[in-house]
């Protein structure tokens, strides 16, 4: 997947040779690109295709180089009993799997909604001068530096209904009238979860749209006052398209982590099945159950609704894959 | 009329600042909670304060008793930064030729780098554990910093890609006329005007890094190879089920303050207008 | 020889397990370095198996719980023979516990079972006995939270248990069918027994506990949660491991010297009894050791009564051995253990040697089925009967 | 529409200080135009009346009002920016319309009506659906024109708008912006340029600036026939006026004598002056022969036609009598 | 130090063609000025010719050397962008050195004193610090000029370098861009702009570029005189030419005739031709008169000093005979 791909560019007509500079060029990115392929396909690709051949087999971690081909077996497989009735096994037909795709999917969704407007507003903010801004913008990025296995334990104890601080804060503001359990009941399970997953992510598209904002030239704005462009049109006209470059790449890489959520919900709801995602189950799959051939197929479900999400995604959202070359 | 013109930019001012108020507020109050929590002890752990009721650094004390966490944190200094200084050296020079030199399979190529990070981290581990110990960088640093481009770098590079597309061509052309190789466009010319990219990019892997769990938990075995967020799971209290919270806190606000310091002082690169100036159009 | 031993102990217990390590070190003349790892014991299990699975060699003697030694039987080493001579000391339970296809896997470092702690004071106040049955324990609870409500205590619930759906609430689940003569779910000769009407009846009992005695929010505690109520002499009752008992005598525990722990309720009907499920920690020789005989050599002297003694010593964990629970210095030490020994006696195992490498699957089975009918996500007879299904499927 | 009243108004970037305390009044549908030395501050004077800068001290007025504080959009103005400022995201018809689309009652059907005529008008109709970064500079420069123009504010300022143009459509513009500013008889207009031409034909009147101060404002024509500075003489009118001094100057009872090549003749013999021929310049119609004479730099005679003189000739020339410049020690003019 | 000879070179960018198939020559030493309609290629050309945009078909050769495929940094060319392209993040001392530290054995000091000999020729020296955020329009400009001439190119390419640079400064900078060449004579310049003059007085020869296409080369003089079509006619030389058809050309046995402004005289009567004044243009040294009389611009006169003429006034007008030009229905010149 490296060299035969660097072809020669395609702009130039079949009787031209290629030019010095084109050649150069193309000869540099091939120098730049080749330590990345070769550091991926190592660190990647090996794992990655692994972890695609054990979901093949009936691999077990007791019994991981033993493994026999079984095919599509893991993923989906027929049986006729001998009573006669056809059974469905495999992950595919497996009820609790299929909850943990509706509850991977809505959590992905609503979690990169809301960072998305979050990360949005908070970027506006710190793209605006004022005093201070520098600590405001360190402040910002507390959520994210805190490591994840220990600020998803901090929220559970400040979620918890007995010494946890928020349902404290609530009754006092009277925002609640009894403490609530919020990582122990189905009904709002899903919702702290959101709720801490949003906490810690937002700095992360805050920031990225932070950089996209400051990359767009001060002039148009400019020219935009001139035109009596009101300040919320030109966020929705000048703002908005010019940092979508920025926005789609954050998003995309958003939503890549929310659909592989697991340590989150590791912490916070390991067992509930109305937060149970599809990497938790794999996880479980993997190393706790034994079966870890299952859990690679999983995985590999995983990895599929992700591809397809995000070809989707460059598709639809029309993600620009050329620009300032020459 | 100025009256009221006045009146209203003041409510302006005014809410602008409520913002930032809130925004500070919701992002800083549980690592408050995590300062107050770290001086607490004992029984105090499950009472709710929202002021400093006491003062003890016996929680500090532990952690720097307990296991190796001075270690442990220069080791995530020297793997966190060796990544990211590794990842963005591969990703701008790679998003250069992404980005700028247009070549047939570009897209295919975002795409691959970008599959790689569709595969959850947990079912690489057992292969990626195998490629280590192949390797032999097993319990090793360079484990660590190895494994962590599997998310750092195609992050960094659709990131800087996506950045450089946007970059004027002309000044890049200028720059070719004045005899500058690639390596030069790159670095001397391209990577100036790009540092709010460059800057968010990297604290955004910085911290990934230093706060990768899994990998650091698997790929070394010993106090003195592991990094903090490893240390501050192996903190613990006196017995199996306890969870020395207050010592946790402790640690957790120990390794939040070099990133809050590093983002205060990088934060100066994320400025705007950095190509005001070069070119008309 | 160097040998590497890892742990998922805590703080004193790491320090406790390097001074043996030099003990070790002296009498053998054989080094040891300890890798620590993370107290989470799934996060430990995950882990080892991942390591054993590739053939690690770095590691030679693994810290395993009761309940693992089935599931990883095929990657240690079978220490029958080295143990043989010893192995009479030990309860015959717990080393049956370790024994899969007549193979010991591990050999025993302490083991554990809970408790029923309950407040001596406010017992005293409204003069109730320590109940003795589930139902009992309910009335009482009930009958002291209402009173002390209604005297503006309003914090105050009546019991506190693991509720949270992971092995915890496997272990509290088992107690009460167990105690109401509904089996061990999956019996020792492999047949699954859950779907009894004492299961079901146990299982009711529990539930209407929920939200009435209990929080709510109990069904998203673990142990430390309990804890922290209980601590802050917010609960009448407390489930919980002996670690809590020091805990809670610290000077700045609530309810310190206001409380007592007694073995925990039994059921109802026939064959009611008061259980506790079996806990406890082993050690294990990785069979990719590369030094197998000194590594065989470790953990023998880990299980050996003088360990044991010290580690009951300075570490107030259970003896396996049982002449360990009349020793005086142990009690001097550790005046609570002579209450556990009677706990003791009641001890169930989880089902992990018959289910062996499926047990994490269907103790996870059996968790879900319990929390749904805790938190009303269908009624007990009917989850029961999922479940059996389910474990059916599971065990072929 | 609006008179701008400007009074000491001065402007500083950080240290440096632009604009030193400018008074002007531009009068409401008057056409005035900035000229003056590159970088002495006319951008900066632009931006100040169209608000996108705040001024450092003195006072702005609009119809009488202080707008100091207004922000650009209220102050109904439309501006050509020097760096054109084009959305790049949009294409050319929506850089032009883009402010249009903002105004209430505006339909789709005359917003296309009026960027297709300004199209028309600047020669870009075929471009309309191009992004800039397609477009050539000066086409860029004109889609900049068209966006001002599409708007119907009371204030045009235009910076430098027609630079990058060639002779022809620049000339073309200039007529089109003169017709302009005919129909719209009410708004006022502030352009920025470095031609001459474009500044004696569109003014109203000129406002030549100095290093962030006025020197001197007045109508095309006072600023040719009687500059009030050496400075403003020396700017105005293409070749630049020959200035003389020293002995050759006293003989006229003055400083400095300034004379334009124009209104000097080259005389068989007995000029008033000679020297030789250094460089000739054929421009067509007309053509500027260089003598070298002792002054600083050498005096320019304009001709018509082309010239046969070759470097190295020596001619005699005299000034014509009435349009000879006479000005003091400071650069002042004597009359 | 280099011919430049382009063979039947061809642009396109998708499918627009840019650059038709254009042959030209450029000699050693050459000053060539390109002029042409905005958007006709000029700026494309000269990119083509740096070799930062390659040939789509056909041949360039540098001193007879085919250069299609020479990256632009071998070539050793200069080049003023258009655009400036300066680099936003270096002070102009940084732009202008920039190039120079790229190259192997230049010291500092030779770099600072080269930078500084640019800097004062362009009047820079004082902003040498600067960004050029900080600088103006006619700062930016002259940096970009600087930055080329502080290298040592064998061929200079300007693409309308002093476009915003006032009238003196331009004149200025001219001149220093004829004395360079002068003083390199080996130095090939390709030099685009849309000023008359500068074009007429840089020039050794000009290339009128139409529509991608070569219209006519050579020098001024040539163009200016005898044009070879009504095109080049019409673009060289401000005003431009006036151009008669109909009736009143078939007098002169021509499809239509081209008669300069200053090469009609206004007569008392009896002309040739009368028009009706519709617009005085007063430029100081000279003024336009433009008349209407039929044809499909007015036509205009140039006079010397200041018009009295004013609008309505009926005037008679004389081409001077020798300098009509007659154009066939092609366009071609009739001789
Ligand atoms: N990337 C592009 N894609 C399509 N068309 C382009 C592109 N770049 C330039 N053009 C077109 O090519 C033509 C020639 O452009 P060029 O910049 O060479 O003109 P020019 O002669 O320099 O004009 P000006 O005097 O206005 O600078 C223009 O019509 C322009 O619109
Ligand atoms: N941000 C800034 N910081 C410091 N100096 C500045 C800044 N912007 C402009 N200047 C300086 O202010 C002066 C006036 O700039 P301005 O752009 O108004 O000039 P101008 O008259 O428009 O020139 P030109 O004709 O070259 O466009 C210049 O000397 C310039 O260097
Ligand atoms: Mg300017
Ligand atoms: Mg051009």
């Amino acid at each position: 997947m490296t060299s035969e791909t660097l072809g020669a560019p395609v702009a130039v007509a079949k009787a031209q040779p290629r030019s010095e500079l084109m050649q150069q060029r193309v000869r540099a990115a091939r120098l730049f690109l080749l330590p990345m392929m070769i550091a991926l396909a190592i660190v990647a690709g090996w794992p990655l295709a692994r972890s695609i051949y054990f979901s093949f087999t009936d691999a077990t971690l007791n019994d991981l180089y033993g493994a026999e081909w079984i095919g599509f077996g893991n993923y989906l497989q027929i049986r006729v009993l001998e009573s006669g009735r056809t059974i469905y096994r495999g992950v595919l037909a497996d009820p609790s799997w299929w909850n943990a795709v509706w509850n991977t999917v809505r959590f992905a969704f609503w979690s990169v909604l809301w960072e998305t407007i979050l990360g949005m507003i908070v970027a506006l903010v710190l793209n605006a001068e004022f005093k201070g801004r520098g600590i405001v913008r360190a402040a910002i990025l507390i959520p994210w530096a805190i490591p994840t296995i220990v600020s998803a334990r901090m929220w559970s104890w400040m979620l918890n209904d007995q010494f946890g601080i928020l349902n404290d804060l609530g009754m006092r503001l009277g925002l609640l009238d009894r403490a609530v359990a919020w990582t122990a009941t189905p009904d709002t399970a899903m919702f702290a979860v959101l709720v801490v997953d949003i906490w810690k992510t937002t700095p992360f598209m805050a920031l990225l749209i932070l950089a996209g904002l400051q990359m767009i030239p001060k002039d148009i704005y400019e020219a935009a006052d001139i035109d009596g462009v009101h300040p919320v049109k030109q966020f929705f006209r000048i703002t908005l398209p010019l940092v979508r470059p920025a926005l789609m790449v954050a998003i995309i890489f958003r939503v890549l982590d929310a659909l592989r959520i697991f340590d989150l919900i590791y912490v916070l709801t390991p067992n509930s099945a109305a937060t149970k995602t599809m990497s938790v189950m794999s996880q479980e799959n993997l190393f706790q159950f034994n079966k870890f051939a299952e859990g690679s197929a999983q995985s590999t479900l995983l990895f599929l609704l992700i591809a397809i999400f995000t070809i989707l995604y460059i598709w639809l959202g029309k993600v620009n894959f050329d620009g300032g070359d020459r | 009329m100025t009256a009221s013109f006045d009146l209203w930019k003041l409510t302006k001012r005014v809410l602008f600042y409520a913002l930032v108020v809130v925004i500070v507020v919701v992002s800083v109050f549980p690592f408050y909670y995590a300062i107050l929590t770290s001086f607490k002890a004992g029984t105090d752990l499950f009472r709710i304060n929202y002021w400093p009721t006491s003062f003890s650094l016996a929680n500090y004390q532990s952690v720097f008793s307990q296991g190796a966490f001075p270690r442990n944190l220069l080791n995530s200094v020297f793997v966190a930064t060796v990544t990211v200084l590794l990842a963005l050296f591969l990703a701008v020079t790679a998003s250069f030729a992404l980005s700028r030199v247009r070549f047939r399979g570009r897209s295919l190529l975002l795409m691959t780098i970008l599959a790689v990070s569709m595969f959850p981290q947990i079912a690489v581990l057992a292969g990626l554990f195998e490629v280590i110990r192949f390797l032999g960088i097993y319990n090793t640093p360079w484990a660590l910093i190895f494994s962590y481009t599997i998310f750092t770098l195609p992050f960094t590079v659709w990131v800087l890609t996506t950045f450089m597309r946007d970059l004027p061509v002309e000044i890049e052309e200028a720059a070719i006329v004045d005899g500058a190789s690639p390596w030069v466009i790159i670095t001397r010319v391209f990577m100036p005007l790009m540092w709010p990219a460059l800057v968010t990019t990297g604290l955004l892997a910085f911290i990934s890094a230093w706060n990768e769990f899994l990998f650091a938990l698997t790929f070394t075995v010993s106090n003195q190879t592991r990094t903090v967020p490893v240390a501050i799971a192996l903190l613990s209290g006196g017995s199996q089920y306890e969870i020395p919270w207050g010592i946790i806190m402790a640690a957790s606000v120990i390794v939040t303050v070099p990133l809050v310091a590093l983002v205060l002082i990088f934060q100066r690169k994320i400025v705007s207008g950095l190509t005001a100036g070069g070119v008309k159009g | 020889a160097d040998l590497s031993i890892v742990s998922g102990d805590t703080g004193t217990g790491l320090q406790f397990l390097q001074s043996e390590l030099d003990l070790f070190a002296q009498e053998s003349g054989h080094t040891v370095t300890i890798v620590p790892m993370p107290s989470s014991t799934s996060d430990q299990f995950g882990q080892y198996r991942l390591w054993l699975a590739a053939g690690n060699s770095d590691i030679d003697v693994y810290n395993t719980d009761v309940i693992w030694a089935p599931q990883l039987a095929d990657q240690f080493i079978d220490l029958t023979d080295a143990f043989a001579p010893y192995a009479g000391e030990h309860f015959p339970s717990v080393i049956e516990s370790q024994t899969v296809n007549g193979k010991l896997v591990a050999v025993p470092a302490f083991t554990d079972a809970p408790a029923l702690y309950y407040r001596k004071d406010l017992l005293e106040k409204y003069n109730k006995e320590v109940p003795t049955t589930w139902v009992e324990l309910r009335q009482t609870a009930q009958e002291i939270m209402d009173a002390e409500r209604a005297e503006g205590n309003s914090e105050l619930w009546g019991f506190v248990f693991q509720g949270n759906a992971y092995e915890g609430l496997t272990c509290n689940a088992l107690e009460w069918v167990n105690s109401y003569g509904g089996g061990q779910i999956i019996e020792a000769d492999g047949t699954i027994s859950i779907n009894n009407e004492n299961a079901v009846a146990a299982l009711e009992e529990a539930a209407s506990w929920v939200g009435t005695i209990a929080p709510e929010g109990v069904l998203a505690y673990g142990e430390e949660e309990a804890r922290g109520v209980w601590q802050l002499g917010n609960a009448v009752f407390m489930r919980n491991w002996p670690y809590a008992y020091a805990l809670s005598n610290n000077d700045d525990a609530a309810v310190k010297g206001k409380f007592d722990v007694a073995p925990l309720p039994a059921g109802e009907g026939e064959g009611a009894k008061s259980s506790a499920t079996l806990g406890g920690w082993n050690w294990a020789v990785s069979s990719y050791s590369t030094e197998p005989e000194a590594a065989t050599e470790l953990a023998l002297f880990l299980a050996s009564p003088e360990s044991q003694k010290r580690r009951a010593i300075a570490q107030n964990n259970l003896p396996t051995v049982q002449s360990l629970y009349t020793d005086e210095e142990v009690l001097a030490a550790a005046p609570f253990m002579g209450a556990w020994e009677a706990i003791f006696q009641n001890a169930v195992p989880r089902p992990s040697a018959p289910t062996q490498a499926n047990y994490n699957e269907a103790s996870s089975l059996f968790w879900s089925a319990v929390h749904n009918t805790l938190s009303g996500n269908g009624s007990a007879a009917e989850n029961l009967e999922v479940l059996e299904i389910d474990l059916e499927d599971l065990l072929q | 529409m609006a008179s701008i009243e400007l009074r000491n108004v001065r402007k500083s970037f950080g240290a440096v200080n632009v604009i030193k305390g400018v008074d002007l009044e531009v009068k409401k549908g008057e056409f005035m135009v900035f000229v003056g030395p590159s970088g002495c501050g006319k951008s900066t004077l632009l931006r100040l009346i169209s608000g996108l800068e705040d001024i450092t001290s003195g006072e702005m007025l609009f119809d009488g009002q202080v707008v100091n504080a207004l922000a650009p959009s209220k102050r109904g103005i439309a501006m050509v920016f020097q760096s054109y400022a084009l959305y790049p995201h949009m294409t050319v018809y929506e850089n032009m319309a883009f402010g249009l689309t903002l105004e209430k009652g505006k339909g789709k059907e005359e917003i296309r009506q009026r960027v297709e005529r300004a199209a028309d008008m600047l020669q870009i109709r075929q471009y309309l659906d191009r992004l800039p970064k397609q477009l050539s500079g000066g086409q860029r420069q004109r889609v900049a024109i068209g966006r001002a123009i599409t708007r119907d504010p009371k204030v045009f300022l235009f910076d430098e708008p027609l630079s990058n143009l060639d002779a022809a459509l620049r000339v073309a513009t200039r007529i089109e912006i003169a017709k302009l500013h005919e129909e719209m008889h009410d708004v006022t207009m502030i352009y920025v340029t470095h031609d001459q031409v474009e500044a004696m034909t569109l003014a109203d009147r000129i406002c030549v600036l100095r290093d962030g101060l006025v020197e001197q404002v007045g109508t095309p024509m006072e600023l040719y026939e009687s500059p009030n500075s050496v400075f403003v003489a020396g700017f105005i009118g293409s070749p630049k006026m020959n200035f003389i001094s020293g002995d050759k100057a006293s003989a006229f009872n003055a400083d400095t004598v300034g004379i334009r090549g124009e209104h000097l003749t080259i005389v068989p013999d007995n000029g008033v002056w000679s020297g030789t021929v250094i460089h000739t310049e054929n421009l067509g119609a007309d053509s500027y022969v260089y003598l070298e004479m002792g002054t600083e730099e050498p005096v320019v005679v304009r001709l018509d036609g082309t010239s046969t003189y070759k470097s190295g000739d020596v001619v005699h020339i005299s000034p014509m009598e009435d349009k000879v410049h006479r000005f003091d020690a400071a650069g002042k003019p004597i009359r």
